[in-house]
């Protein structure tokens, strides 16, 4: 099983990162950019084969390490 | 005054942080390695710079959740004076020690430069040698020391004079909230801060500002 | 690449592999039969210009590298130089020019970890780092994206490895619009009886592979490295190989807790041609054999068939002879960093490299024949023109713009954007960051050592021998500067397509201008590394053999900077007053031309005058010392005032005493002219006068005019943020 | 119109990061873990309403500016 796994940054925190690829998209000529954010992918290989399992232990893994909850948000797809 | 230094594979300012603690405090302090999971009995422990796991996926992430980290929660909990300096910051507020995050600078790249620091509260084990107000030159070289929180935290790291170190004459180098460089715990046993004291204690360095930091654990 | 090892190899397989046909003739009567596919890629790997140093070997050995403090010269991963004490110096400079072109982010990276691992293979700590770096025009409109990503690559990895970057060279020209330089240096301290070598002994004896594990990373990096760009180099998009410092820190750690603990008989960095070329290498130098079994080489990925395994070029690996006695302690060791550690082979003493997988011999190659006997060539070159003579050079109409338009442009502005996104301080060592005269590190105690990287690719283009000596005389001149006495240098010799007699007479001019300038600055070469066939579409880069000098500086309380230091001091002049424009920046940024001859050098001159500032900087009569260089007098006090804040008070001066480019000089300032003056004198040096430092922040010249320190720090300090920003 | 982007290492390039955190996560004791590759991930507001269009404006981003198309794919989405 595959876990994907997108970590976002929470509303509110400030995202330099993003900002300053919408200024470059802006550099480069493209319009009607809007607000742009820059987050993370993560991709899992899983043994677990049940979905369930699957889901809880990847949440533990995103509490636990991969997200900092202090400032980020995430969420789960398993395939 | 006997201290520890943590080594996580990747630190690499642990020789910097040895040498400073050392030539100031007279005693050399005692390297613990990441994977042990007891710390010798030391008044200080500290956790100096560096790329911790390369820092990858986020600064400190990793080394937070190491074996030695949990003992020195563990310890800190009990009152264990904790020191976390650049990378060691990132890894102790990424290990809970102390709140918010530390994020990419606002300029995006990282900075190696001297900075101003203001010492905002004097009444700490690293900072008691020194006049409250009192700005010193000391050196930064990071790229993710954007210090952000809450504003219900800032609020009460403002109002309980838990910053201990402001950026000062306009020389916060990567955007962090109200120029903080470093911060302690409401008991004032844990602190940690971006900025490199251990760079700037002697001629060699250009200035010794930072000298009476390490000499204020001395009195502590 | 899924062929099988028994293909038959075409006239088109041997080409792709960048393999001339006479060159394939020679190979396959050397073996007596056709070559196996992993036979072929090895040879292509170990015959390229870039391992085998076919076109310049011949030139190479006339180059001067002996010399009392010589421990090592060419021939190993690194120089290494005797400091006394016990110290030794290890250092090298190597170039990952095609590849930061293709990626500049990895590319750089790549470049500073193989450049620190060249170091500690040999036993040595990193304890310095610089780069020198040549991009196109600023116009360009790759150039700025190379830049920032060569710049975030180099200190990505070098920061996170943990050396401190202490200093560098950036220059802009469009010859470098498709082909830019990236040149790294590293500079180690060991012990002077505990250095490591590579050269393999003993007979079956274990070789062990160490570090990050193989991957299909860069296959055909090193027949990249020397093959000419068309124009579709971004179509190609090689494998790239990604750096990883955090893994090098760990396998830096590693190597040096396992030298100590007397398990390593020889050692090898796996750099370009990977696990090829170093156990050829390891192999050849200790005339044995080496067997390989593939099936034990630690790999990222499925299915890697022996030729990919052989020629990758995955970064943080080194091969090892291990004294078998120790093995348990040395595979603690790396476990304990969390690197792979495989017993990979054996030594023989059948002068073979035979590689094994899958239980079947895949190649079975005398191994001298690879190394160290491989093909050599005496390419044939003719003499560069001499350049047209200049004539007059016109004043320019308004000095005061013209004198903010040379600050402020790209060759001469400050370069602060860059240095800055270095680690210059890590090690607490530093005594002085990029932005004087040289570098400089404490050793221990009072004793240092300066670290600088020079050459002026104009100056050679315009004549290569000239040229080759200005590059290791400004060496010496920013290492003298310092207050350091030079001691060796390393050498990055970048070219273009050698097989252009044109450009095999640059290079064959270069070395020779670079031999004596060697010879008489008693400064041999212990290191250094050749990039040849910097092309596109024809259009070679300026000829940049750059240069790394290390000198040594006994006393650190008499080291020399270049900032002002007091009000009313003198400004004196060492080396006389200049007028030389030919190929000056004035000419170049005032006038837009870019005619005549270069500078000469006149080494003994050179060194008169160096060891008389040196003397002074010894004896405290100086409070501040620059070398000229680039934009004349001018431009080096129009330096010393920036760096300190003061400004300075001159004579009148015209252009060419201003902005003339003459070598062997330098501006001190002192509280005591007199002492100065005589000293000069009792050298037979000319000296002069020139002017005052001020407290008022003001650059003035008689009867010319005023310029405020703040104006010219901003034209200064504004380019490089204002490009970098896209605002320019 | 929204954009999100995920962006990937091409496959048989080396991915540091990733490589420590799948040996992290085997540290704080989770198991059954194989592969663990890290990307980045973007969302884009755009002004542009037609899907095609957004589409394209998206991809000539993606390839000009936040992929590098050297080492990484890039994959979009469009809401
Ligand atoms: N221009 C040069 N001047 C002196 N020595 C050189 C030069 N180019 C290469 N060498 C020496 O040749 C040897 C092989 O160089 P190189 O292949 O670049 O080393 P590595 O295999 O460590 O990358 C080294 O010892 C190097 O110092
Ligand atoms: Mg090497």
């Amino acid at each position: 099983m595959k876990a994907k796994i997108r970590v976002t940054l929470k509303t509110g925190v400030l995202d330099p990162q993003g900002k300053a690829i919408a200024g470059a998209l802006g550099h480069l000529g493209f319009s009607g950019i809007g607000d742009v954010r820059q987050g993370k992918y993560f991709e899992i290989d899983l043994a677990e084969t049940d979905k369930v399992r699957a889901r809880e232990q990847v949440k533990a893994m995103c509490e636990k390490l991969i997200a900092n909850t202090v400032i980020e948000n995430y969420d789960i797809d398993l395939t | 005054m006997k201290s520890a230094v943590v080594v996580f594979p990747g630190i690499n300012r642990e020789r910097d942080m040895m040498l400073a603690l050392e030539t100031v405090t007279g005693q050399r302090p005692v390297a613990v390695w990441h994977a042990e999971t007891e710390l010798p009995s030391v008044d200080l422990v500290v956790v100096p710079g560096g790329f911790s796991y390369g820092d990858y996926l986020r600064c400190g992430a990793i080394a937070a959740r190491s074996p030695i980290m949990q003992a020195i929660k563990a310890r800190a909990a009990a009152g264990l004076r904790v020191l976390g300096v650049c990378n060691g910051f990132q890894i102790i507020t990424e290990a809970g020690l102390l709140p918010g995050a530390l994020v990419r600078n606002a300029g995006l790249r990282f900075v190696c430069r001297q900075v101003r620091l203001t010492v905002e509260n004097n009444r700490t084990f690293f900072t008691n040698r020194m006049q409250t107000g009192a700005i010193v030159s000391c050196p930064v070289a990071h790229g993710e020391g954007n210090y952000i929180c809450d504003t219900e935290t800032l609020k009460r790291l403002e109002g309980e004079g838990r910053v201990v170190f402001r950026y000062a004459e306009g020389t916060n180098p990567n955007g962090a909230m109200n120029d903080i460089a470093g911060i302690m715990n409401e008991t004032g046993t844990v602190i940690g801060m971006m900025p490199h004291p251990e760079n700037m204690i002697e001629p060699l360095h250009g200035r010794t500002d930072c000298r009476p930091l390490f000499e204020s654990l001395l009195a502590a | 690449m899924t062929l099988a090892n028994n293909t038959t190899i075409t006239p088109e397989l041997v080409r792709q592999h960048g393999l001339k046909p006479e060159e394939y003739d020679r190979f396959v009567k050397l073996l007596g039969r056709e070559p196996t596919l992993t036979e072929l890629g090895i040879c292509s790997a170990m015959w390229n210009e870039h391992c085998s140093y076919k076109s310049s070997k011949k030139w190479l050995k006339t180059m001067p590298t002996t010399g009392p403090r010589v421990i090592q010269g060419p021939g190993e991963n690194a120089g290494v130089i005797d400091i006394g004490d016990g110290d030794a110096i290890v250092f090298k400079m190597e170039s990952h020019n095609h590849p930061s072109f293709i990626e500049p982010y990895q590319g750089a990276a790549t470049g500073v970890g193989g450049i620190l691992r060249d170091v500690f293979t040999m036993g040595a700590r990193p304890i310095a780092a610089m780069n020198a770096l040549r991009f196109g025009a600023p116009s360009h409109p790759k150039t700025r994206h190379l830049v920032s990503g060569v710049v975030h690559g180099i200190g990505g990895y070098g920061n996170s490895f943990g050396v401190p970057t202490i200093g560098g060279e950036v220059n802009f020209h469009p010859r470098y619009n498709g082909n830019i330089l990236v040149n790294a240096m590293a500079v180690g301290l060991a012990r002077a009886d505990s250095i490591f070598y590579s050269k393999a002994r003993g007979v079956g004896l274990p070789v062990v592979y160490l570090g990050a594990k193989t991957g299909r990373d860069g296959i055909h990096g090193a027949t990249m490295a020397s093959a000419e760009f068309d124009g579709k180099a971004e179509e190609k998009r090689p494998t790239v190989q990604v750096g990883d410092p955090f893994t090098e820190k760990c396998l830096l750690e590693a190597c040096l807790e396992l030298m100590a603990s007397g398990a390593v008989i020889a050692i090898q960095d796996m750099g370009a041609a990977g696990l090829t070329s170093s156990a050829v290498e390891m192999g050849a130098k200790g005339d044995l054999g080496i067997e390989l079994d593939l099936d034990k080489v630690p790999c990222r990925e499925d299915g890697m068939t022996a030729y990919e395994m052989m020629l990758s070029e995955s970064q943080e690996r080194m091969l090892m002879v291990l004294d078998p006695a120790k093995e348990k302690q040395a595979e603690a060791i790396f476990r304990k960093w969390d690197l792979d550690f495989a017993i990979v082979g054996k030594t023989t003493d059948t002068l073979r490299f035979v590689i094994k997988h899958h239980g079947e011999v895949m190649a079975d190659l005398p191994i001298k024949q690879m190394g160290d006997q491989a093909p050599e060539y005496d390419r044939p070159w003719v003499e560069p023109k001499t350049p047209a003579a200049l004539g007059d050079v016109p004043p320019p109409e308004d000095l005061r713009a013209a004198i903010l338009k040379i600050v402020g442009s790209p060759e001469m502005c400050s370069r602060r954007w860059v240095w800055e996104q270095y680690d210059s301080l890590i090690g607490s060592n530093t005594a002085q960051i990029p932005g004087g005269d040289a570098g400089v590190v404490r050793i221990r105690g009072n004793k240092a050592i300066a670290v600088s990287t020079d050459v002026t690719p104009r100056y050679v283009e315009a004549d290569p021998f000239e040229g080759g000596k200005q590059a290791v005389a400004e060496c010496w001149r920013n290492l003298t500067a310092v207050g350091a006495d030079p001691i060796a240098i390393t050498d990055n010799l970048n070219f273009g397509n050698p097989e252009r007699p044109e450009i095999m007479g640059q290079f064959v001019r270069a070395i020779q201008g670079l031999s004596a300038a060697c010879t008489a600055l008693e400064f041999p070469i212990v290191s250094g590394n050749v990039s040849l066939y910097n092309e596109t579409n024809g259009q070679a880069i300026l000829p940049t053999p750059a240069i790394g000098g290390v000198g040594l500086i006994p006393d650190l309380s008499r080291m020399a900077t270049i900032p002002f230091k007091a009000a009313d001091e003198a400004i004196i002049l060492i080396g006389g007053h200049g007028s030389h424009l030919g190929q000056s920046i004035y000419l170049r940024e005032a006038l837009g031309r870019e005619h005549g001859a270069p500078p000469p050098v006149d080494l003994a001159i050179e060194r008169r005058n160096g060891d008389l500032v040196r003397q002074m900087i010894r004896r405290k009569a100086v409070t501040a010392v620059h070398d000229i260089s680039d934009g004349g007098l001018a431009l080096a006090v129009i330096e010393m005032a920036l760096a300190s804040g003061l400004g300075a008070s001159l004579a009148a001066l015209d252009h060419r005493q201003l902005f003339g480019e003459d070598q062997a000089r330098y501006v001190v300032t002192t509280s005591d002219a007199g002492t100065v003056l005589a000293a000069a004198r009792a050298a037979s040096v000319p000296a002069v006068e020139i002017g005052t430092v001020t407290s008022a922040a003001t650059l003035n010249i008689a009867g010319g005019p005023s310029i405020s320190v703040a104006d010219l720090r901003a034209a200064h300090e504004g380019w490089f943020p204002a490009y970098m920003a896209g605002e320019l």
